[in-house]
């Protein structure tokens, strides 16, 4: 099982959310995240005007069997891309396992993604 | 001590109170916008409401005060500079305090539009519309009612401004709104998608505000405290419709959309507050209830037509609160008038005028929204970029966030 | 211009503004109650604040205005339908005047209660609750004191309502939350768990707004400006044992537990306005700020007695700040008016008739308020289940989250 | 109904609504200090703008009232125990309602300091301040200007405060500010770093709330409702000082900074106030709005020259708004007085009168701040130890987190 | 070491956190996020009413020794279960190195659990 | 490519963020979070004095090359260390791929640190 990291930015959640869907990754969790990368962006706040590196993010996480972590990368990909700095980073690793409270199966059958 | 003029110390101070909760509704209308719409354009909404008001009061000041109290013709009253010429002396009122009370009355026309072109509009745009109601839109047709024109000699009755204040604003949201087209998102596949607003703390302390505000308001708008009667009677029916206008919202929201709303609610006090303005002063307090109650279920289907079925993207209830309760309560003193009204014996003819001034206002707000919003739509944009609005208004037009 | 009746203007007026403020005070709960309870019952708790002003506005004017004025007997006013007798007139006031005054005050009470059943109390009971007070509870016992009811007779002093308005709300409260028993996860294995609340600004905004709305509270229970001196000096009592309770809670908190601590200086303040609320016509400033010390001291002890040894869960310290101080400084009365009071020279009679008043207004309270919630508990029910307390009311009361 | 002293009710009713208003400022203080600071440190903030209010009641009646109107001497009243000596009968007022009006703008001198010297003051030597400048500092300098003191006999005008009220608390927020240092992290290798406050919404809501209460500082200063003319007259230089203020800043901020900025603007509509106090009752709207976008200009610099030149850290801006725009407003009414004005043909004595008061009190203001500053850094210490300030104030000085 | 990420419902937190202290796990981290899932939740916004796959929840996250990772899953399991959709997921994965900040010392016995 | 994720107190979280720009790591995501540790704070709220061992904390996250992992470490350590109880913790994991979102490049060179 492969666990997907995606920061992204806030802005491309729906088309994200949506190229998931279409790939099949129908169950995620997200929170939202301050990045510091390659992107600034202007700020003033009262007499002061400054540059700042840090930029609202989100993390969108979820885990997947292996067969699906190429296809959900590359809608990651198509959907939160804009092609400017900053469009954020996907981290790929290894899950050892996985369960599910409710019911506590563990393993693939876990995950309940439609193949 | 010198001696007093009872009559205008009284009268005065009266006025000037009323002024001071009339302009406490900036507050109000902020916390309901910043309430409503989401937190990266918090920035944005915030200084649209504070600069809207800055505007009105310079140019209701400078030109806009003349325009609607100058003599002039039945249709447009003069062009009196820095409000030079004395319009409150025929109320036995000093000049200043019946301009401070018009000027907050302006004021608030303008900032309507505000939260239905909210999260979208580029802020400069804002500005120069904010100059223009006041300075021209406003004025004129408030001349029609309030300065003596051709409305105030039909009979027109609109004591507080329903149909001059607030259907005003709403009909110039509509029409901004319109032009603008929605918030991104809004509309996806032909479905209609919910946009929750960041906070309902926001907004119920907005709405509060609001409520007292329009203890100054319409109670004010005697502008004399010779008749302690009618100032009371006039607590009485605002606060009842507002009462009432939140009851039936709550029962309306609950049948149809099986739980309480609250969101709903506050247009529902909203609503009725604007449809008792027109009428605050002729109605019964068992009227205002009725009139209240009719509004806050209104304002329900109103918002559902609005979004659903026109789909004009209006984040805060802004038409159908100021435009369509407005016009409603205007046309309900027709009917619940206690002295010439539809249900106290007086006939149709009563409701006919003020379908007239609803009409001829809605007409002229409507009209020259058209005209201002498509010029400058034309001229300098009206609406941010898609990655501005995507982003926030606050990230690009202001480099400030709200919140850190 | 019409002449004046100067006196009339002057006193419709003073009561007309001191009502607003009085108004605005349902802000101020609505505030302190969502600040000092959890953000996932927020939109109930605003609602909660909401729909009792509005019903309480509506049922007052229907039945309550009579009930409690009406000439009646000793014990019980009259049914006078849609408040159509006049009562102002005797004041020299308006009768819708008299009436909104009234009405805001007996709003006023009912919604003291939500704060102490917060967080878990069913949305349709409150509303049922909330008309009950409106039209019987709050109107019977104050037409004992307020009416011309056999405790005005008997020589019973509670100007602007310690007892009347405040312990009523105090009383209900307790017997309310006790009826309720305390949210999920406040007492564990034996041991108080603090909850915390979600914001002290909120708290403290809405402790400034209720500040402010006293200044209309004490005061304007004058019901006329014939008496400026007295208005004045009642200004300054109200101020005083507001400042006073706040220091005294200030200097309890840190020397009780280390730290000057806010959320209780907040319950401080209203503590002092409170106990000072019966007797701030007839105790001197001296005698304010000594009231309003020892309410600030007792406030303390009470909220912890409440919390630690008897266990009823208050999440915002209802019952300590407005039925336990509103009794102390009812009480206090006897010992701190000017003319008559134990410490000026007038023995003890006075403290018994105020003990007498305290004791029979509690009473009252106490016992309408166990045959209500334990109606309600047994017909309707009066908490949610255990899941909907778990996820927050605003998730199944209302689908609607107050922050997004 | 006992007959009535309609000038002395007017005017009683007219200064304690005013007081009411100014009163509500306190509310507004601690709201914009709040929004303009970081969340860590609410807690205390909200506490010590609650606090001083309420030691400010305390010493002004206690003593503060006797130093500042007491006969005494040209530079000091007396000392006159729990205010019982009567100093509003020469106005036509009850004693309390001049106490009241008078114990609300010293608190409002106290209150300015907390903002500049905000997240890093300890709590305790803050109370300590605001003991002595409600019990010494401010009545002394208020006696020369209000009291009958030396600077009224020289004809030097203050009309609301401008230099007895915004600029004492503005120097001493300088020299409290100057004394502490810089909060951590703003000054970093020669670079000075924006420190953003928390959220714009508090600190717009603020704002709107200062504006609302100066309505009663300005109007209200006249404690006399006897020319109904003077006190509209009030209302609009008011008005329209803060709206041009506003409206200079946004430019400003448009130009200097690129894009329009609104936590500078929210200053500059506070600037164009504190500017206009003095002269708020003999400049026309006209020169009010003139003085008004001096002051919205003024400020930008003024906070970017404290900031960035003299790098003494004041995170809202206090000694910017109240003590430079309140000292500038002050000589502007030297220039922009109708009746005497350089502008209005007066020549230079005016000014000249002007620039004595403000030195005077300046002087005054900022050697009795050093004395008392550094007199607290000396005995108990005035500034946190690092890791409080680190991890905010909430948590080591009240262990209670704002936000939950 | 493992490290366990499990996403539950916030109103299980009390208990979670407790079943967790009785198997010998005292220290962990946790945040808010918000859950796509099975779950949907029925929600209304003025005048539309709609149903939401976004559901608050939050993130338990902590590293144990091998040892404890199976009893720290139990008694997840065991605690964050109502049995109804939407109980939430625990992802368990390999960590290489743990350092105490506090000490700079690493591996297991940077993590103060007891045995 | 590791992943190197380091709770620490809040207020450190500047000199932490220098002392990674030192040691060449300019590109990290952060979020605020609830420590619960060894580390417990006295707390008031209204009547009741208690402890409470929820502590605010920030997670600083990264990816880097495996190279700079231990300098990256120790920069962190050096940096966050207060000495006292609750100075944090830092977990070192491996992570199979990075992406970036702009480019679509993937590997080490999709991080873009100076070597
Ligand atoms: N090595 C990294 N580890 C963790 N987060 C990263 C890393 N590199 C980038 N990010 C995150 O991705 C966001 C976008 O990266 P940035 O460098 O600004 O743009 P780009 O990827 O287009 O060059 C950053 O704000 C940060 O949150
Ligand atoms: N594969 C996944 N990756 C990340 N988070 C997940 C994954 N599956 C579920 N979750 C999280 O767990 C929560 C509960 O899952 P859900 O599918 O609604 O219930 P259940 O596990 O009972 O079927 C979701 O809201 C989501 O936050
Ligand atoms: N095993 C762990 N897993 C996840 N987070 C941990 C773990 N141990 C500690 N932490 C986090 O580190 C913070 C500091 O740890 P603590 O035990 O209080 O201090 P110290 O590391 O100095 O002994 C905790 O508040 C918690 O957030």
């Amino acid at each position: 099982m492969k666990k997907i990291e995606a920061i992204i930015r806030i802005s491309r959640f729906e088309e994200v959310s949506e190229a998931l869907h279409e790939v099949g990754i129908d169950f995620f969790t997200y929170w939202d995240v301050t990045g510091v990368g390659n992107e600034k962006s202007g700020a003033i706040y009262r007499a002061t005007v400054y540059e700042t590196r840090y930029i609202p993010r989100r993390i969108i996480s979820f885990v997947c069997r292996d067969q699906f972590a190429e296809a959900a990368v590359n809608a990651i990909v198509r959907s939160a891309k804009t092609g400017e700095l900053g469009d954020g980073k996907i981290f790929i690793s290894t899950v050892d396992d996985s369960v599910r409270i409710r019911t506590g199966e563990a393993g693939p059958e876990s995950l309940y993604i439609k193949d | 001590m010198e001696t007093m003029d009872f009559t205008m110390s009284i009268n005065t101070f009266w006025v000037l109170i009323a002024a001071v909760l009339v302009f406490f509704m900036q507050a109000g209308f902020a916390l309901v916008e910043a309430g409503f719409t989401r937190a990266k354009n918090t920035t944005n909404i915030l200084f649209k409401n504070l600069m809207d008001f800055c505007i009105a009061s310079l140019g209701f000041w400078a030109l806009g005060y003349g325009i609607m109290f100058g003599a002039g013709s039945g249709f447009l009253g003069e062009i009196e500079f820095f409000s030079n010429v004395d319009h409150g002396e025929a109320l036995g009122l000093p000049n200043y305090a019946f301009l401070f009370f018009q000027l907050v009355f302006a004021a608030t026309a303008a900032t309507i539009v505000s939260g239905a072109m909210a999260e979208r509009t580029k802020f400069s745009a804002y500005l120069i519309y904010s100059a223009v109601i006041t300075l021209v839109i406003y004025p004129i047709s408030g001349h029609w009612v309030w300065g003596g024109g051709w409305l105030a000699s039909i009979g027109f009755h609109d004591f507080a401004g329903s149909t001059v204040v607030h259907s005003v604003g709403g009909w110039l949201a509509l029409v901004g709104a319109a032009i603008l087209g929605p918030r991104i998102g809004k509309y996806k596949n032909g479905k209609t998608n919910a946009i929750p607003g960041q906070s309902l703390v926001l907004g119920t302390l907005g709405v509060f505000i609001l409520w007292l505000g329009w203890f100054g308001f319409n109670p004010g708008s005697t502008v004399s405290f010779a008749d302690p009667g009618l100032v009371a009677h006039i607590f009485m029916t605002t606060n009842m419709a507002a009462a009432a206008g939140a009851v039936a919202t709550v029962i309306t929201t609950w049948i149809r959309y099986k739980k309480p709303n609250l969101s709903m609610t506050l247009n529902g006090v909203l609503a009725g507050l604007v449809a008792i303005t027109a009428g605050c002063d002729v109605v019964s307090p068992g009227g205002a209830v009725i009139i209240g109650a009719m509004a806050g279920v209104l304002v329900v289907f109103s918002v559902e037509f609005f979004d659903k079925i026109v789909k004009i993207d209006d984040p805060v209830g802004a038409i159908s609160v100021h435009g369509v309760c407005g016009a409603f309560g205007t046309i309900m003193v027709g009917a619940f008038a206690v002295d010439g009204g539809l249900f106290y014996g007086g006939g149709f003819s009563y409701i006919g005028t003020q379908l007239t001034g609803v009409a001829a206002v809605g007409a002229w707000a409507i009209g020259t929204g058209l005209i201002l919003f498509y010029g400058l739509k034309y001229i300098l944009g009206i609406r941010v970029s898609r990655k501005e609005e995507e982003n926030g208004l606050d990230f690009y037009e202001h480099g400030e966030k709200a919140y850190n």
